[in-house]
């Protein structure tokens, strides 16, 4: 059955029919699937970026382009270098080489808070909660524009109070989406591993980003909730917002993305629309595995052959 | 030690010279010049002087004339080279030296000062210099003037071998002695920091009570050998093991306590502000505020080549060197070591690897403040005496030392020592003595700057 | 693809998967737990487990549930304020977590499962902290089942990405050869083929006799694999069950499992059991 | 045991001006440690500046208010100073190399090559800069009593000083109180949490560093005129003690509450006289040299100190639950 | 400490009140060694002039409080208060010139008569008018050390100085005088001072023999014991040691045997003192050291006496007989209190002739002279004395 057309349980009123997907479909329906293509309006153009730890080179990007206002997803086996690509793209790491653009403007060598500031804001695989701040106050920092945010306008609450108050409605707003409501006022460090997971994305989501990269997100968030929140995803994408995710979660990327691009040791290897992409032998051998979509209850998956194949797969995915 | 030969030489000839040199200033020598020593008393005043030629043997035979308000006198320099002239009036006196009495040789070092006015008091003595010499301002001999003679380096300086390089500014020879100084100072201090790195990186506690461990054995050591009259390593031995066993003994009623309690380590470290203060007056209340002396032989010099150390100090380097290889091999190549980091890193996972973590700490406790222990001891007969606050004045070389390092890097606490002990004997070459803490911290900061993470801390992976 | 195969299982009776020995001694068990961080706030409020030897039991259920808590609370790392818990009969209830490790049992967080500080080697070797001896012999069975680590011994784990660390974590707790193993999402954060992996390495760990709990976000896939599953919901048991009725159970996929991943066994599974089913299978 | 005159004593400390200066250092550590999670441990190299600023530019006939602007402004470019290179650090590293340049500052203060400026080791003679400020108060010379409580009314330790610092102590309260409770107070709470997370949200991270750090820094200067107002301007006594005793006052009170420092203050010095007078007067010399006493004394205040961490580590204002959330 | 007990005659005595002594001393902190001596020499004062009757019929009282070191001010602040709160009429202390320019304004803005024993300052010199001390002056300390140093003919001076005022200032001296007498200071000029609280003495040391000199003195206070050991170890010949006040004390206990043999030392104050120090001994067994306890022996003698004279405890009446009774107007001279009482009663002025050896105020009340004791090490490293020299303060 289609990923697409299957109901969802949380009311979502933008999941099906959806003007974004259709514009955004419509772009990318000329666009070549080879690694490192043009595209017709890329908010982020980057070229031969390279990051090298000692010996070991964790990022070889000659060219990448995101579309703007795409779902975008970046998948890759472990170690690949997404986490480390998202690292140089937001100023939180120094490239050995490379330049890049984001709406035009070089934001090489440009600081991370700047980066998140013009409107590209990134989650953390491992996440960062700030532990004891309450989860609300988590979110109001997320925000922008808020003047009370500057020391002297600080002092003259009138200031900043009713952009507080906006704040605040944004905020709780998204928490009820996140399933966090009820967390509102406990500290942000006593939520488990998933509820911080979604805190981390509903922070990043407060700033109204012009692009949000988000990795992987939903990594240990129920199933259930991760399929609501892919509504809010996709409504993400129809208020113009970009979004760039890093997941190893198949049907999610099969579900919302618009266009994947596939990394393995640092390059690009194959981009391409999510069914075409997955049907790639080459992904599919070197990240996929030949049992995704096999229920792994079946005993003759315990045959000694079954775990060589594995081990052989996990070795084309480290080659 | 294979110059031996020759550094003996040097000692017998310093030796030699000092005994010279002893004769001539010892009252001794001031017996059969009785007749001519003034003294001052309710009447009369004195105005004396010693006259030496450049090489520092006494000049006799000199000739002076004190002229003044009571008259004109005469005075001949004895055999000690000695003159003095008794006045009975107050005031100033004119002090002339006959050119022509001198040596063969000799000149006056500032022949603008001849004659000099002086003032004298009744009651009182007062000095009138003629320095011999070469016609320069160096006030120290020259190598020439020096051989010439035919004596050894040691001649009118205080008997010290380093006499021989030009005096007063920065030679070799200096710097290769504060360097020594450097080292086993720095040596010395990496035993208590070790510890003290220890303790941070298991824990994550900046202990300000550690130098206080430090103190303790350094008193201990004194109680041993002066109190109870212990030979010192037996006291040494003692103190070291007592000092192991306060830590342990600490962590068992106080910090293990306040771990479990989930007591933040900030907290923690007010605590360790508290038990500094109490340990401190508790020293001051039993031992006192002055310095104490662990023995109070003097110390046997050793001269390695020109450099000159002490026994003592050359066999506290050994044993710390000893020592420190051997947390050094516990530390990187027993299981339990490993653990220390291991739980540094991450207590509870730490613990579902089956590590007893409370034990583990338990230890980085004691071997902490056995360290400290050691390091007190041995510090406390480097610096020639230990006092109730001899730890607290080091521990902000120790942080120092620490940070230097990396932070929680046992061998960075290592290597910090040694550059702070470099930096802190060697920086008065360059800055003024009293300001040479500031310029280990000075260096500090600057070290930091460069190397954020530490001299073997390593960066942090983001994200 | 082998769907021939999935089918044969699936569709068999759901008691013939389980593989457990439900009756008779349980091997660790857990009665009315009450547990929490926060004095006065209970996380878990009477959560029950039932462990049997050689049994694969899974545990899901949303976010902050308490699963997590739940194995911290077995093991020793959160205290438990009433309840017990017995392995092989013997209570040991607030055992300390290193005195369980030499029991046997072996646990893998959520969170923060490595040494960063530690290189690969170093991490391995705290996992075989209390048999060293036994080093050489294990190392190179880990470096068998995960060739990188083997390759990469020298890098810190710190700077491990986020999949190489899960893939640390779970070798450090399989170094001690466990006899109980309590894992905390384990394939979060791995790629695809890795968390299959994963899955059919805990099944033959557990065929080799290994006791195992696993707590997953990736629900469907662990309610395949294990014997019998907990549905934990705000620090109580939900539902439980074999693991293939949980799976089919509406209410369950309603709640907690999500429609999102169900492409591939709507074909297989009973129809009228499941909300949309009647959607064509993907091709 | 005469009470009374204890108790008066005990009372007298809590409006004493060094209080009041210990309050106010207090304070601007707190926006440091509290509010921004900075471990400065040079807080006393802050005082010490900006004593020195302000009694220097007075006794170079500077006016009241010129000399308070050089101390703020010596504080400020110190802050700076410090700040650019350090504030990238990792806390840690920010803990050494603040308690390294207050030892600086202090040294150089007391070395001789500034003899002329700074008076070297003996400082600066109180006499010498205190007219311009003694000179501002309204009131007329002499002494004036208020209950058991009697000081001069301008001179030195006086009730004009008395009243000055209490009136800053409350006006910095009420600013960390606004400041506490703003965006801005926010931000720097996300930067002690997690510096990394808090950048990722566009907020410049350096910069309300620096600006914590030369607000607090301010607050330590003016709270340093406060100390050395009754006093002289001594180097060393403003050295690591110091930075231990504001700390200490800090965390005593709790961190990042608006009143702890106050608080703390109060009760570390009323407590510290309380002890020593009752120690003084209640042992008899037959048990304890006088010394002795004294020094008995201080031990009984470190483990007083101790024991009111041990079971108030979250200082006596401070939130429980927050210490409970385990960070490590 | 007053256990004479209320006299009978407290009654019928004048209006005055008893006459309370509060000391202000380092009891802790890194001063803590000099204040036992001092203590003791208050006390032993109080004991003899309570067993002379007392001042003005009244047993005089002391109350002892801790003045630390200048590295915990705060200390001091609250002794005061506490001394205050005492009703104390005359505050002997404090030790550290840092710690006096810490209370000064607070003792003497009480009308509080303050008499330090050991401070030496110079900007403490006219600083109040309530404010004596009976500490040598540098000047003539300083003068008498460097021409004992020129006298032995030694023309290249070392000197191992603090930076603290009581070093800069008494190095000041030194230099001054030796550079006069056509000497050189080869170490020790301004810029070389080695920082109080270091602990390590080896780079000094090192430094001040690389410039050759033929005599080393050293002024410090406790750090000399670590500098000792480390000066002989270099081949220092001992004979070519001075030390000063501060340091010239019984080292029998902490150096081997003849280690200080024939170094020599000066020590302001009359000569022999040995009677006075048994006394001390007596009140504190555990002495091992009488730095300034003569000094302040005295500053508690002056201020009974002031008080008899004026017949008054108060500190205004006591401020203004001090420098009296002191001797600037002359008058008999006397050296106990015993004395001085009989000859104030006979009406005549007195002029007190104390333990220090200390002239009288002069118009800063600052001693106006000294008298300087030098004294030479015997081979079980004890001081002994050798020979007086008696000093005026110049005028400044
Ligand atoms: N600071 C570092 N030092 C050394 N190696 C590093 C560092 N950071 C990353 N690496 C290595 O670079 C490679 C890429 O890491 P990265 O985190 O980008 O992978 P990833 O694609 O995000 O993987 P995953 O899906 O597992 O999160 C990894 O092999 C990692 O070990
Ligand atoms: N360290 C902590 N301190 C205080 N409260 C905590 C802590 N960790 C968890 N909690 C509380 O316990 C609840 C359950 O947490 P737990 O980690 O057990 O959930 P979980 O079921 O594992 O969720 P997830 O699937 O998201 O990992 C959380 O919602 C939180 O309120
Ligand atoms: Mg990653
Ligand atoms: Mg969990």
């Amino acid at each position: 059955m289609s990923a697409d057309s299957h109901p969802i349980p949380t009311p979502t009123p933008f999941a099906t029919t959806s003007t974004g997907k259709d514009r955004v479909l419509a772009d990318l329906a000329l666009v070549a699937h080879e690694p490192g293509v043009r595209k017709p309006d890329p908010i982020v153009v980057a070229d031969s970026v390279t990051r090298h730890f000692g010996g070991m080179t964790a990022v070889d990007v000659d060219h990448i382009e995101i579309q703007r206002g795409a779902i975008t997803a970046l998948i890759g086996p472990n170690g690949a270098g997404k986490t480390t690509l998202f690292n140089l793209l937001t100023g939180f790491d120094h490239p050995s080489t490379g330049t890049w653009t984001f709406e035009g403007k070089s934001l090489s060598g440009v600081a991370a808070a700047k980066v998140a500031r013009s409107g590209m804001v990134r989650t953390f695989q491992l996440t960062k909660a700030l532990s004891r701040m309450t989860v609300i106050e988590n979110m109001r920092l997320g925000a922008t524009h808020q003047p009370g945010e500057s020391l002297f306008t600080a002092l003259i609450p009138p200031l900043w109070r009713a952009r507080e108050k906006e704040i605040t409605v944004q905020a709780e707003e998204l928490l009820e989406r996140f399933k966090l409501g009820a967390m509102r006022d406990e500290f942000a460090g006593s939520l488990s591993g998933g509820q911080r997971k979604l805190l981390e994305m509903a922070r990043a989501l407060m700033s109204k980003p012009t692009m949000v990269m988000l990795d992987e997100p939903m990594a240990g968030v129920n199933p259930a909730l991760t399929q609501s929140l892919l509504g809010h995803i996709i409504a993400l994408r129809e208020t113009g917002t970009t979004v760039l995710f890093v997941e190893h979660d198949m049907h999610m990327v099969r579900h919302i993305s618009d266009w994947v691009i596939v990394m393995a040791e640092g390059r690009i290897v194959a981009e391409g629309p999510p069914e075409e992409v997955m049907a790639n032998q080459a992904v599919v051998d070197a990240y996929l595995g030949a049992h995704h979509d096999t229920d792994l209850g079946d005993d003759s998956l315990l045959a000694d052959e079954v775990m060589e194949q594995l081990e052989a797969e996990a070795l084309e995915e480290k080659r | 030690m294979d110059r031996s030969p020759t550094a003996h030489r040097v000692l017998l000839a310093t030796l030699f010279a000092l005994l010279a040199l002893a004769g001539a200033v010892l009252p001794v020598g001031a017996a059969q010049a009785a007749e001519q020593v003034c003294v001052a008393d309710a009447s009369t005043g004195c105005i004396n002087g010693t006259i030496k030629t450049a090489a520092g043997a006494p000049a006799v035979g000199i000739v002076l004339t004190v002229a003044g308000s009571d008259g004109e006198h005469i005075a001949t320099t004895g055999a000690d080279g000695r003159w003095s002239v008794a006045v009975t009036a107050a005031g100033e006196y004119t002090v002339s030296l006959d050119e022509t009495t001198l040596p063969a040789g000799e000149t006056l070092r500032d022949p603008s000062k001849n004659p000099r006015t002086v003032t004298a008091e009744v009651g009182n003595t007062t000095g009138a210099l003629f320095p011999l010499g070469a016609p320069t301002a160096a006030p120290a001999p020259s190598d020439g003037a020096t051989s010439a003679d035919g004596t050894t380096g040691a001649d009118a300086a205080v008997g010290t071998p380093t006499g021989s390089e030009s005096g007063g500014g920065v030679s070799w020879l200096r710097v290769g002695q504060q360097a020594t100084s450097g080292l086993i100072f720095g040596i010395l201090l990496a035993l208590a920091s070790v510890g003290l790195s220890l303790i941070y990186g298991t824990t994550g506690l900046s202990n300000f009570a550690h130098g206080e461990q430090v103190t303790l054995g350094g008193i201990l050591a004194y109680v041993g050998c002066q109190t109870l009259g212990l030979p010192l390593l037996v006291s040494g031995i003692i103190a070291v093991a007592i000092a192991a066993a306060s830590g342990w003994f600490q962590d068992a009623v106080l910090w293990h306590p306040l771990r479990r309690r989930r007591v933040g380590t900030t907290q923690q470290m007010i605590v360790t502000i508290g038990l500094s203060m109490a340990l401190q007056y508790s020293y001051q209340y039993f031992f006192g505020g002055g310095a104490l002396r662990i023995v109070t032989e003097n110390p046997t010099m050793l001269s390695l080549g020109q450099i000159r150390v002490t026994l003592h100090s050359l066999i506290s380097v050994i044993i710390a060197v000893l020592v420190l290889a051997g947390v050094a091999y516990f530390l990187l190549k027993t299981r339990i070591g490993r653990a220390t980091r291991a739980v540094s890193d991450n207590p509870a996972l730490a613990a579902a690897s089956g590590i007893n973590v409370e034990g583990v700490i338990r230890m980085v406790w004691t071997l902490g403040a056995g360290l400290a222990g050691l390091g007190g001891v041995l510090m406390g007969l480097y610096l020639n005496a230990t006092s109730w606050n001899m730890g607290g004045a080091l521990l902000l070389l120790m942080f120092a030392a620490v940070t230097l390092g990396g932070l929680g890097a046992a061998f960075g606490a290592l290597v910090g020592s040694l550059v702070i002990g470099l930096v802190v004997e060697m920086s008065s070459l360059v800055i003024p003595s009293d300001m040479r803490y500031a310029g280990a911290l000075l260096i500090l900061i600057l070290v930091l700057l460069l190397r954020p993470q530490g001299i073997l801390g390593r960066a942090e992976r983001i994200g | 693809m082998s769907t021939d195969s999935t089918t044969a299982v699936a569709t068999g009776d759901p008691s013939s998967v389980h593989r457990g020995a439900p009756a008779g001694e349980p091997l660790l068990a857990a009665t009315d737990l009450v547990a929490g961080y926060l004095p006065g706030v209970d996380i878990l409020s009477g959560c029950n487990l039932v462990v049997h030897p050689g049994e694969l039991v899974g545990i899901i259920g949303p976010n902050g549930a308490g699963k997590s808590t739940l194995l911290k609370a077995l093991f020793g790392l959160v205290t438990i304020r009433s309840g017990t818990v017995t392995l092989k009969g013997e209570d040991i209830t607030n055992n300390a977590a290193d005195a369980l490790v030499r029991r046997g049992v072996g646990f893998v967080p959520q969170n923060n499962n490595v040494f960063p500080s530690l290189s690969i080697e170093e991490n391995l070797q705290m996992g075989l902290y209390q048999a060293p001896k036994k080093w050489a012999e294990r190392f190179e069975f880990i470096v068998d089942l995960f060739p990188t680590l083997g390759e990469r011994r020298g890098q810190r784990a710190g700077s491990l990405s986020g999949g190489e660390r899960q893939m640390v974590a779970m070798a450090r707790a399989l170094m001690m050869n466990p006899s109980v193993l309590l894992l905390d999402e384990p394939s979060a954060g791995l790629s695809p083929v890795r968390q299959d992996e994963t899955f059919i390495r805990t099944r033959k760990i557990n065929r080799a006799g290994v006791s195992i709990v696993i707590v997953e976000q990736n629900a469907r896939r662990c309610l395949q694999i294990c014997d019998r599953a907990y549905v934990l919901d705000q620090g109580r048991n939900a539902y439980s069950g074999p693991g293939r009725q949980l799976m089919n159970d509406p209410k369950v996929i309603e709640l907690y499992l999500g429609t999102l991943a169900t492409d591939v066994e709507t074909a297989t599974t009973k129809p009228d059991l499941l909300p949309g089913s009647s959607t064509p299978p993907t091709p | 045991m005469d009470w009374t005159r204890i108790l008066t004593n005990v009372a007298g400390e809590i409006i004493a001006p060094t209080t009041a200066a210990y309050a106010l250092a207090a304070i601007g550590l707190n926006i440091h440690f509290g509010l921004t999670g900075l471990l400065n441990m040079g807080q006393a190299g802050f005082m010490l500046l900006g004593a020195y600023g302000f009694a220097i530019s007075t006794i170079a006939g500077w006016p009241l208010w010129a000399a308070v602007l050089v101390a703020i402004a010596c504080s400020a470019i110190f802050a700076l100073l410090l700040g650019i290179p350090t504030l990238k650090l990792r806390g840690d590293y920010l803990a050494i190399v603040t308690i390294a340049a207050a030892e600086i500052v202090r040294l150089v203060g007391r070395s001789t090559a500034l003899t002329d400026l700074t008076g070297a080791s003996s400082g600066l003679r109180g006499n010498s800069y205190k007219d311009t400020f003694q000179d501002a108060s309204p009131f007329a010379d002499g002494t004036f009593a208020l209950g058991p409580f009697e000081y001069s009314t301008n001179s030195s330790n006086s009730w004009w000083i008395r009243i000055v610092a209490w009136a800053v102590v409350g006006l910095a309260c009420w600013l960390v109180w606004l400041l506490m409770r703003s965006p801005w107070g926010r931000v720097l709470k996300g930067i002690r949490e997690d510096e990394d997370a808090v950048r990722s949200l566009g907020k410049n991270v350096y910069a309300y560093r620096m600006q914590s750090l030369v607000l607090g820094g301010v607050i330590g200067a003016i709270a340093g005129i406060i100390y050395v107002l009754p006093r002289a301007v001594q180097p060393d006594s403003m050295g690591r003690p110091m930075t231990f005793f504001v700390w200490t006052v800090l965390l005593l009170g709790g961190a990042a509450t608006v009143f702890g420092p106050v608080l703390g203050s109060i009760i570390f010095w009323a407590s510290l006289m309380l002890i020593k007078s009752v120690m003084r007067d209640g042992v008899p010399e037959s048990i304890m040299r006088t010394e002795q006493i004294e020094q008995f004394g201080w031990v009984v205040v470190g483990v007083t100190l101790m024991l009111l961490v041990i079971f108030r580590p979250q200082g006596i204002l401070g939130d429980k639950k927050e210490l409970a959330i385990n960070v490590r | 400490s007053d256990d004479g007990g209320g006299s009978d005659e407290t009654d019928a005595s004048a209006d005055a009140s008893p006459l309370i002594i509060g000391t202000l001393l380092p009891q802790t902190g890194t001063l803590a060694y000099l204040g036992p001596p001092e203590i003791a020499g208050v006390e032993l004062a109080v004991q003899e002039i309570n067993e002379a009757g007392g001042v003005l019929g009244a047993d005089v009282e002391v109350e002892n409080a801790d003045s630390s070191d200048a590295d915990h001010a705060e200390v001091a602040t609250q002794s005061v208060t506490d001394l205050l709160s005492k009703d104390v009429q005359v505050i002997i202390g404090a030790a550290s010139s840092s710690v006096t320019l810490n209370v000064v304004d607070d003792i003497t803005g009480a009308e509080v008569v303050q008499i330090s024993p050991a401070n030496t300052a110079t900007s403490l010199s006219g600083y109040s008018p309530f404010y004596f001390r009976t500490a040598p002056p540098d000047t003539v300390q300083g003068a008498a050390l460097a021409n004992l140093i020129t006298g032995d003919g030694h023309s290249n001076i070392g000197i191992l100085v603090f930076n603290d005022d009581y070093g800069t200032s008494l190095r000041d001296v030194v230099k001054a005088t030796v550079e006069e007498a056509g000497a050189t200071v080869t170490y020790g000029n301004a810029g070389e001072e080695f920082d109080p609280a270091a602990s390590s003495f080896s780079g000094d040391v090192t430094a001040l023999l690389a410039t050759s000199p033929d005599a080393i003195v050293i002024l410090a206070f406790e750090q000399t014991k670590l500098i000792i050991p480390e000066l002989i170890a270099a081949g220092v010949d001992p004979t070519t040691l001075y030390l000063v006040d501060g340091n010239t004390a019984d080292y029998s206990a902490d150096f081997e045997p003849g280690t200080l043999e024939g170094a020599q030392g000066t020590i302001p104050g009359a000569f022999p003192s040995t009677e006075f120090q048994a006394k001390l001994k007596e009140l504190n067994p555990d002495l091992t050291d009488y730095a300034y306890a003569p000094e302040s022996y005295d500053a508690t003698i002056l201020a009974a006496l002031a008080a008899v004279k004026g017949g008054g405890t108060d500190g205004p009446t006591i401020q203004e007989n001090l420098a009296s009774v002191s001797g600037a107007d002359g008058g008999t001279e006397v050296s106990t209190f015993a004395d001085g009482v009989a000859a104030l009663e006979a009406g005549d002025d007195i002029h007190y002739v104390g333990q220090a050896g200390t002239g009288s105020f002069n118009e800063d009340n600052d001693p106006s002279s000294a008298s300087i004791g030098v004294y030479k090490f015997d081979a079980s490293n004890k001081p002994v004395f050798v020979k007086g020299q008696e000093g005026e303060v110049p005028e400044s």
